[in-house]
């Protein structure tokens, strides 16, 4: 599951990471929240990878990875799950395995913005991608099969360094 | 039927403060009052107190509308996690 | 080619691919993003048709029926309170036998206003004369378009495809795409010469008064041409096999279940959890409710069936299961469940089967 | 202006004689002169009216040019994509809507879609002030006061302006035209074919059996109406200009008596000298507006 | 199919001719050829032969539109059952 | 007091003397004298009541729908393509839970354009939560309107009452109208506040987005209620006592006979003439499609059951014969007949019930 | 003109806070001035469209109006349906239509019928120039040239005009606003309620998700639309006036330079130089009708 | 079976013949031709009269009596019946019994007239009253309860006079 606010492209992410998985020569389903998104609300969408074909199409109940995509969300869901992959510089979080990156930084940094926000998503999605150890070439892929040119060389290097960057927080 | 029956409720979506993340901050001492911010705050998130404007932050969903239309530069939006 | 593709831009594959000439439509949620993918397709030359931005669904099918009746291969696509509003044009089409293919991503009929999934919209196509299939997943939304045009112009009747709002429209999955070599040769370019073409200087005139007879005559037709479809989707020559219905762990199965739509996975994953307690369920899946599978439904032996279906004939119930119970010759049971996109997953598919097969379960699930 | 000459029209019939229009059939006169106009490149699509039942029943069709049946409220929506097949497969033709003031108010978001699109076809509202096949009820061209099943005591809106509506919507070509002018009605379905996207044309269509008047004054009561002003000609092909046969009755001391036009229908039966008035006002009203608007556009 | 498609047939409401109440007869002295109960004929019962006009009685339904439109009452409506 | 009236006629005289408060309705061929006469009783004074002469069946039921909301009694009035045009307001007003009564004036769809009756349009509400009733002559279209505004404003469900197109609508029939004082009693004048009323400074918000739950909730609802309307039918108090179902010498017939509509009139004589060779032959006539009289039906106990009907769900067949079927305990045949307001007399029905009695019925009569 | 001063202004909230609008929405805008201008004497009548969702869900309702949800195309009939029930039961308050540029596509012949009968409502049509609520595609309104997704490349009609073409429907009042100008819609909301029977305003009303403009310029860009000439206020109420906030833009001097508006807007990043050439000769062409119609009527 | 042209008022003389039998105390259905009407086509009205309850809606196939309004439809229908009712001088009709009266005349004396055409339904309903074996006061009633007074008072004039006038012809 990604908890994302509207705008800063969860459901995107996780497509990206649904055409990394086919990559992968998996399965993969990407179900984006249902219903009408409004910029700044809560956005939840959600992944499903198997080695199999994917029959289900009900909603996810039990997420074994939640991705965080901003830090204020914490203050509204109560994250819970196998392992939480979180944009943050030092996540303040209690659960099992806590992944996290800086993924704003990235974004500012490569100048990812739109309407104030930092478009985490290509970011986040490098950071999935690692924690799901995909290899980084299948998500390459993905982003360039997503965006424009121009937009995909950007992207891929926001995900690559999320990619690289990401790391497992032990308090 | 009582369920497709909605009533006046502030929040209506929840607290929409968390929305932003830009945070509209007044400025008393620049403000001459003109209720322009108050006006055309889309939200209705701006109240008038004593003459003053007063922001209701937990629904503000820091649009900026506010600050661009005071020509008295008395609101100033500035990043929510740089505060 | 495998893709990854929602559902919706599954179906705008296959309508660009059938070399679709002539597309209308009218955004509604959650069928949108097909008609903004085609706006696109069109626009980037990626596909050569004529795309009509309409006022209204009416006016949509209205405008497919104009290009229909002129020779050209047409498609639309709507959803709910979209399909009621061009309900007039849907029966006109169908009457006047031509071969239109819509997607229709259902979606729950309002008020209160509710986007999300239930087949309530769908089945009130269900006397006019469409044919009527409704997809599992992207897949099949895709594979079921491209059917839809071959069989609607061999039999001169209009073909809706129906898929789940959100759950199937929304969802991104792997799509195997053929070549567009292979669609071509599947569907040969289309210039109609039946059952009319409206052209200048060939003065016919369609649709006019004519005797009793003569409307009861036409429908009888329909009718009798309806029954053929089975056999027309059975051999369609398409890349993959196609059936009215589909048989999951039936052979033996003393207990059957009769579905259709995106939820069957989830069902199919609870019967697999119920064959490994040893129960013998199996699934009779509707790919199409019109024609009504009326033959293999009665060839069902088994010792109850079960129908779960997301509508609601209010003052009958369950529209399949009387349909179903009309046909079946073991006893049936009817759940209402889903209504209004109310999630029904593995787990209550799971708990309602175990009910079912122990004649512990009642007519609504909620 | 295209001028037309009765000796030079074509003789070939697209209406067919012994068809159901009754007697002094407004409809039927405007039907013939399309042949007339545009011949053989008509393709006509008729929603629900009168024109369903004159068009023929069973094999038989009253038309020699193709006929599209079509829901009430559907006809411009057909048009678009029936221009598309034709413009698609190489077909020179156009596609000619035929409707009454009834399926223009039912299917006024279809023909004001279509306008707004600029789709490729011609659209003429005959215009009979209320709806005939059914049976003379209110519609939303109804004179003021005229009685109807519906309003039987008279109508209490004003005629809706249709002509003028779809030049606000800035279709390619606006005319109104009056089964009493043929001609000229003639003339502006020519001229009307020769410009590109949407054309509409009103055409005022007395009805001997709806306003009740004898079969043999259809003609007398279309030209009445120009006459006394309450009918008024004009065309819009990229410049608004009165058309000469009502130029005349800019003047108002030119007009024929009001009295004349209504005393002659007996939906006007009723009509108190304040309501004559009162038309008079609209009417002299109305060409103020139209005068003006010869400046404007 | 095919009952639902009308091809062009003149008398697709049958002989008109029999509605008729009155019936134009037509005075070829009194005529100037100017075409005008030709061109106003609503049923199309008006043929031109040499120049001449030419009524078809079998579909006329005496509707009156030509005598009244001549302006030389070269047309004049008679009561059929007086003929 | 008995008066000659046509069916259209006495239900504008029944929507007086109901003192409806609000019609909008427009004019469709056999539906329109309704609407004529209405509008002439409202301009005369005897109806104190306002008459919105709308441009479309849609804004028809709109404007009825918000009349309705916001507490008067309102009717319409349509037949075919009107009731197919105002399809989306008709589901509309059913989940809102309107009392509104609509006369169904039926008559084919088209293309071919065709005015004579069959059921198929009525039966196009038969999902939407509209109680649908079907009168057999002008008696009971006027007793039914009535009935309808009692038992709608009873339980909160909009009301059809249909009426065969011309053969109905159109004969002048010896009506026995009741007096004023007697409907006053029946019918009390209506100020609603169930289930919500809409005016000012009353701030709710009706119809708005809901959870899923909420929508499912509001079907089932809907269903249980209709539920209840078979005891309101026979329980409503009017001068003559009404039934979902009308009984025609059934109590010893082996062969029952299911039909609807004004040719059951015709049928009754040929069955007179059947019984009068010995064929201990029956009627169960549907005086109501919904509620569907389920009980009824499945209380019969005979040789075999013949639902003969003006209707055909193309690719399914006669569609109350589905219905039928998937309640009967006897064995159903099914007969579509009369479609396109093809004419079915007394001999028609004297040979249709001898061949069926014989067992060399086919499923078409034309 | 009724002359509306802030601080008069109504404190009372009728579009309470915490709602689902997007930061920076007009509709928002919009509703809290119609409470502002009529109160509780307002019922509203809605349509699908974003106001749909801004309303609230489950039991919470963002209006201290009533509020009804409606059809798509059905708004106007209802108001009419409702406005009957009031008369009747001696209830004071106005049915109020608020819909957008959608829902006046789809329901043209709903809101034509309702005007042409001069049904007691105020119609408003709140126009962000796309349907927003189902993410941004072509409306009748929609900009010539502005990029939605349904037209990816910039469309290619020109916007409907909808407010002339209710004035040409003869509607008892008429005007255009701007949510860039509250205190002149305010008062024009006013005006109208004085007015018995049809009113109609054509509300301007940018978006920024759906133009590509940040969130904080809303009532920037409406200004800038009025400054640059694009939108003409204007009202008619018996006559025709353009009103005071656009009239010093008659003077084609006085403009804001048209590529200020267009530029900050996503949906016209792609236009070349001719096009705002274009526009500019287009928006010439509206001031001289628009002037010219103040002598007309 | 009443056999008229558009105008004629044959539906108006089934339905005045219709209140008549009621008022007689019979049970009567006045049924219309089906479909649309054009002033002077051919139109078809019947009407059934039985002393009990009429419950059949079907067309009439073979009616016992025909009502003929104007003598040149005897040039398109082949009209034969038990009983004929014709409006004419002088009927030129092979059938068993044939009833005459002249009710155009009577209707033009009476200035019953619209659009050229003598409206001739009050005076064949008189006769067929009459041939029904009908009190007059039967159809008066009728005709007064469906026209407006000043009609009224004309049309009962002219069934009262066909009423009188109509014979049984022998060739
Ligand atoms: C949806 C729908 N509503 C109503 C009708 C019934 N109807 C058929 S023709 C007609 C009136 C036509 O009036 P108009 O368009 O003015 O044509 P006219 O008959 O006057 O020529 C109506 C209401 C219909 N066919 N379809
Ligand atoms: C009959 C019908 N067709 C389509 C829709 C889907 N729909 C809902 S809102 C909307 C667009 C609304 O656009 P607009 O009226 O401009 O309002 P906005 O969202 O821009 O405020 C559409 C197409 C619907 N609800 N009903
Ligand atoms: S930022 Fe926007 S929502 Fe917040 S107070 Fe200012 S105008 Fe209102
Ligand atoms: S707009 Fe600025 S000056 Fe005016 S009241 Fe608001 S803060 Fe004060
Ligand atoms: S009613 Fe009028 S318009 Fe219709 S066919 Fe007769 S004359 Fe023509
Ligand atoms: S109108 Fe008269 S003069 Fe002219 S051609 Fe006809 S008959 Fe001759
Ligand atoms: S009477 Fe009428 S139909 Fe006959 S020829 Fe003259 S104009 Fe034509
Ligand atoms: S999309 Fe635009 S109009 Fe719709 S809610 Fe958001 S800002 Fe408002
Ligand atoms: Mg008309
Ligand atoms: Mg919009």
């Amino acid at each position: 599951m990604i908890l994302s606010f509207g705008g800063q492209g969860g459901v995107t992410a996780a497509r990206l990471l649904s055409i990394a998985a086919l990559n992968e020569g998996k399965y993969a389903q990407a179900i984006p929240q249902f219903g009408a998104e409004r910029r700044g609300a809560l956005v939840r969408s959600f992944i499903r990878i198997s080695d199999r074909p994917i029959r289900r199409h009900s909603s996810v109940k039990n997420p074994e990875v939640i991705a965080v995509f901003s830090e204020k969300i914490l203050k509204i869901v109560d994250v819970k799950a196998n392992t939480v992959v979180i944009n943050s510089k030092q996540p303040k979080l209690e659960n099992g395995r806590v992944y996290y990156v800086d993924a704003s930084s990235i974004a500012l940094e490569l100048n990812l913005i739109s309407a104030g926000w930092p478009i985490v998503n290509t970011a986040m999605a490098g950071a999935m991608a690692k924690v799901f150890g995909f290899s980084f070439e299948s998500l390459k892929d993905a982003i360039e099969q997503t965006f424009s040119s121009k937009l995909a060389e950007l992207n891929v290097q926001a995900a690559k360094k999320a990619y690289e960057e990401v790391k497992e927080w032990s308090a | 039927m009582e369920c497709m029956i909605a009533r006046p409720s502030k929040g209506s979506a929840g607290k929409t403060g968390l929305w932003r993340t830009f945070k509209p901050i007044y400025d008393e001492n620049k403000c001459n009052n003109c209720l322009l911010c108050w006006l055309y705050c889309p939200e209705n998130a701006i109240d008038v107190v004593d003459g003053k404007i007063s922001i209701d932050y937990d629904y503000c969903k820091g649009c900026g509308v506010c600050a661009k239309i005071c020509a008295k530069k008395a609101i100033e939006m500035v990043r929510e996690d740089e505060l | 080619m495998k893709k990854v593709l929602t559902g919706n831009y599954a179906v705008a594959e296959a309508v660009k691919m059938a070399r679709t000439e002539f597309i209308a439509a009218y955004p509604i949620t959650p069928q949108t993003t097909i008609v903004e993918r085609l706006a696109e397709m069109v626009e980037k030359g990626e596909l050569n048709a004529d795309f009509v931005r309409v006022e209204s669904e009416h006016s949509a099918l209205a405008a497919v029926y104009g290009a229909s009746a002129g020779g050209l291969r047409a498609f639309t696509a709507t959803s709910s309170h979209g399909l009621l509003y061009m309900y007039e044009m849907c029966w006109w089409v169908a009457n006047s036998r031509l071969p239109v293919v819509m997607a229709l991503v259902t979606r729950t009929i309002g008020p209160p206003w509710n986007i999300h999934t239930d087949h309530t919209d769908l089945l009130t196509l269900r006397d006019s004369g469409w044919i009527l299939a409704m997809s599992e997943n992207a897949q099949e939304a895709f594979d079921l378009t491209l059917i839809g045009f071959k069989v609607a112009e061999q039999i001169d009747l209009p073909f809706a495809v129906g898929l789940d709002g959100f759950q199937v429209s929304h969802t991104a999955e792997v799509v195997d795409v053929p070549e567009q070599s292979e669609v071509d040769e599947f569907l040969p370019e289309r210039r109609r010469n039946k059952p009319f073409v409206i052209e200048p200087r060939n003065p016919i005139t369609v649709g006019g008064l004519t005797t009793n007879e003569c409307t009861m005559i036409l429908r009888r037709e329909m009718n009798r041409d309806m029954e053929k479809v089975g056999d027309l989707v059975k051999n369609a020559g398409y890349v993959r096999d196609y059936d009215l219905v589909e048989r999951y762990r039936l052979d033996d199965a003393e207990y059957v279940v009769i579905m259709m739509g995106a939820w069957c996975g989830d069902a199919k994953d609870a019967i697999d959890v119920l064959r490994d307690e040893g129960v013998q369920i199996g699934m009779l899946r509707l790919r199409f409710v019109r024609p009504f599978p009326a033959e293999e439904i009665a060839k069902l032996d088994c010792k109850k069936i079960l129908v779960v279906e997301r509508d609601c004939s209010v003052g009958k119930g369950g529209i399949i299961a009387t349909e179903v119970k009309s046909v079946a010759n073991s006893p049936v049971q009817s759940v209402m469940a889903g209504l209004g996109g109310v999630d029904v997953g593995v787990d209550d598919f799971v708990s309602m089967f175990r009910r079912f097969v122990k004649g512990e379960l009642g007519e609504w699930w909620l | 202006m295209v001028v037309v000459k009765i000796k030079d029209l074509p003789k070939e019939k697209f209406l067919l004689p012994g068809n159901t229009s009754c007697q002094g059939c407004p409809h039927a006169l405007g039907l013939k002169s399309l042949g007339m106009a545009l011949g053989d490149d008509v393709v006509l699509v008729v929603p629900a009216g009168c024109t369903t039942i004159i068009a023929g029943s069973k094999d038989k069709s009253s038309f020699k040019f193709p006929c599209l049946h079509v829901p009430f409220a559907s006809a411009p929506a057909v048009a678009t994509g029936l221009g598309s097949a034709f413009r698609r497969l190489g077909k020179k033709g156009i596609p000619v809507v035929w409707m009454g003031d009834g399926g223009s108010d039912i299917g006024f978001a279809t023909l004001s879609g279509a306008c707004v699109r600029k789709d490729d076809m011609i659209v003429i509202v005959s215009d009979n002030e209320a709806y005939m096949n059914t049976g003379i009820q209110t519609s939303g061209t109804t004179f003021w006061k005229a009685r109807t099943t519906t309003s039987p005591t008279g109508k209490r809106e004003e005629k809706k302006d249709l002509a003028l509506i779809m030049l606000m919507h800035k279709a390619d070509y606006v005319a109104t035209a009056s089964v009493g002018y043929l001609q000229d009605f003639i003339g502006k379905l020519r001229k009307a074919s020769e410009i590109d996207g949407f054309r509409f044309i009103h055409l005022h269509s007395p009805c001997p059996p709806g306003w009740g008047f004898d079969s043999s004054e259809t003609v007398e009561m279309a030209r009445l109406a120009v006459k006394c002003g309450a009918w008024i000609l004009w065309e819009f092909d990229g410049k608004f200009r009165i058309s000469p046969m009502s130029k005349p009755y800019a003047d108002k001391s030119k007009r024929a008596p009001l009295t004349e036009y209504l005393k002659k229908q007996r939906r006007f039966r009723h009509l108190s000298d304040e309501d004559i008035a009162e038309i008079e006002r609209r009417i002299d009203e109305q060409w103020r507006v139209v005068l003006a608007l010869e400046d404007v556009f």
